[in-house]
């Protein structure tokens, strides 16, 4: 039978190793894994590239792991946002190397990653500091970027509603990157609000079909606050 | 020889844009003024407003003790859902920017040159942890880019220049420009001046500006 | 007030101009939109370029218009499929240019006409027949094709229900090419089952949000046949 | 010298690639010998069957009677949904299976070769209106492509070859065939037969094959 509910944290988070990069979901303080990112922490893993639209905010999170040490480099479109001096602190002392990537050009990236394509052409960032060094094209009179796939190796998601399928549904704006990391992680790991029965989410409804997912982990942990 | 004119307030340059909106269009607001256009929108025009972390239909701030935490915005405030919206995820909401489908994104910037450069998302690349969010996307991908922004900086410099020297956003992305002292639309012959405040003439307007402007 | 909804097949096919590039929605018998289909007969486009996965079946929708010669040229991944008699007549006959697209790519490079990319690499038909010609590039050891955004003049897709504002549903396997050509046509016009008021469509479980949609026609036809 | 044996037929073919995949894969079946292998999952084992059109969790025909006429899979056949199944888009299934997220295709062919090209197409593009469908996205995107096919066609020609002569769906794509005569993996060092049916020898299964083959 397939079962891809896990029971702890640490069993959730097993076999990530120094060095991984890391797909983190969420946007600002909604939709975002806490749980088990903070649970890298005590996991131990190290050098981690992680992949996350912002930097975390207050000491929670993403911001935790920062404060600690573990992020050796940050790829992100808006690490600068209320609360996020952790991540400040880090860059002026030079400790942290950024990425900086435009949002959408982040979510593209990843959803190629999970799709197959190695490369794409985009507008975003043409004549830009952010696509310097870049391989460039004109197409139709126009200027695009060719950008790469951006795969996790692991991706650390929350859902509202999980089955043991590991089939997915997000609450409101809270879906954000969740489903576009699922699909680029090579190890998707769920943190999710509601474990249900197989077949209590309507196959018409299911935004991220099961075959995206590895690991299921309830925590039913209310409202996101920030 | 001192003019009597009286800039535009915020809210006041928001409204304007807001006015300038028809009903039916798609819709993205940048942080800054462009946030004020949505409540400036008159009753009964009908706009969609798209929030970049997947939603559409966004409507306006909630009633105290009614917030939704689940429901923000891109500029991370609590927000409202309007009847007929929808949630989808960040790769399909930048599909819809990139792609086009917007009518409309308005942004506030720095600076926008009168070839339609906009620099809007950094002053230094070096001097603090840079940040971009959706602007880039944003300034490419919609039908239109409006600008909105004082006409001067704080400190009476032109915003409206010849030739950006902020780090720039987009290439020749913006179709028209509010600020508190005129409307002017960027066009292929230059920057042509569309409406100006009650009590400002065109020299003096053209004083204020770097780039050289057109009369209507 | 926003209304999508039109009242004749007259009216959701106005403005189709000859020569345009038409994207046809439906896999087998289901999800294909054919009172549309079947109304640019009498709306008389000619020279039409169809972007459809088969090429119609029996002598209903796209194989009748395929049959009263308004279509120049199809670009399709299966057009020979039981039933397919019209195609296989005019092709033999030279009657109609066919360029045969794999599935996966056909539907990524509609995919990619809605996001605002004009090319992107692809592993699939590298070495192939359907490649020649084309732009190759060795990444990571592997080869790629370079493939073009499709982008249609108009869409033409079923949906189970829709709202005035062009929200849509679809129904089960008639999901397939719909949502991928709504998004990716300049005029997308709908023909839907249902027809429901602004609100009773799930935030969601919205699938092609109203966006991409500029028509929508009330068509309760009942179940796919054939 | 004849030899005594009985070459499987076209069920017992696809229960050898039935037995041989593990609960929880992720698998798509082609059309043909393929398309039999679901039947032959044994009991209790749960194996999920994606179909190109949009399907997760594809389940068996259904019963006379209890057809849904909106719920094919991509041979056109009405099927049903297993509980747990999904529907998405075409692009995101295809998504799914450029992406590599499917442990498994088995599809059927004209020709495989010794390094593992595959060709299952067309026999030639001229004669007739050709149609590629899924195939050329199903050999290269899933994790491991098994091909199942008989051994040589009905005049006796081998299709496991040194070099295809039909038109290619795939480069060095296939990972195991399975024929009614043998299974052979496709390795680096070349085609290493891993099982024959009883009363074949290895010279005689060699005879029958172009390429050339490696004893287990």
């Amino acid at each position: 039978m397939i079962d891809k509910r896990v029971r702890s944290v640490a069993e959730a988070l097993s076999g990530i190793h120094d060095g991984a990069t890391v797909l983190v979901g969420g946007f600002g303080a909604v939709g975002q894994a806490n749980i088990l990112i903070e649970g890298l922490i005590e996991h131990g893993a190290r050098d981690l590239t992680v992949v996350a639209n912002n930097a975390g905010y207050g000491r929670v999170g993403l911001a935790r792991l920062l404060e600690v040490g573990r992020v050796r480099k940050l790829i992100c479109s808006f690490p600068r946002i209320v609360g996020s001096t952790i991540f400040e602190t880090l860059y002026k002392a030079g400790r942290i190397e950024l990425e900086l990537v435009p949002q959408g050009t982040l979510a593209e990236r990843m959803r190629a990653a999970s799709a197959g394509i190695p490369a794409f052409f985009t507008a975003t960032g043409a004549g830009t500091q952010l696509a310097e060094g870049k391989e460039t094209r004109e197409i139709d009179g126009r200027t695009y970027v060719l950008e790469q796939a951006l795969p996790g190796d692991v991706a650390i998601v929350e859902a509202w509603r999980a089955d043991r399928w590991g089939n997915l549904t997000y609450r409101s704006s809270g879906r954000n990157f969740n489903p576009v990391m699922a699909a680029a992680g090579k190890l998707t790991v769920v943190q999710t609000q509601h474990m249900v029965e197989l077949g209590e989410i309507d196959p018409e409804t299911v935004v991220t079909p099961g075959i995206f997912v590895d690991r299921v982990l309830h925590v039913p942990y209310g409202d996101p606050t920030g | 020889m001192s003019q009597q004119f009286t800039p535009l307030t915020r809210p006041q340059m928001a409204g304007q844009v807001a006015e300038a909106i028809p009903s039916g269009w798609y819709v993205n607001l940048g942080i800054g003024i462009p946030t004020l256009v949505a409540d400036q929108v008159p009753a009964g025009r009908e706009v969609i407003f798209h929030s970049e972390n997947g939603i559409l239909g966004m409507g306006p701030a909630p009633a105290a003790g009614a917030i939704d935490p689940w429901l923000i915005n891109a500029g991370k405030q609590h927000i409202t859902l309007r009847t007929g919206g929808s949630f989808f995820h960040h790769a399909d909401s930048f599909a819809m920017i990139r792609g086009g489908h917007l009518d409309l994104c308005v942004l506030g910037a720095f600076e926008v040159a009168e070839n339609g450069d906009i620099a809007n998302w950094a002053t230094s690349v070096q001097d603090t942890a840079p940040a971009v969010g959706g602007a880039m996307d944003l300034a490419v991908g919609a039908k239109r880019l409006w600008v909105v922004m004082e006409h001067q900086t704080k400190d009476g410099r032109p915003r409206i220049v010849k030739r950006c020297s902020y780090p720039l956003t987009a290439m020749a992305a913006v179709s028209r420009i509010y600020t508190n002292l005129a409307v002017i639309d960027v066009t292929p012959e230059g920057l042509r001046v569309a409406g100006m405040i009650d009590g400002l003439d065109f020299a003096e307007l053209q004083n204020r500006t770097e780039a050289e402007l057109i009369r209507a």
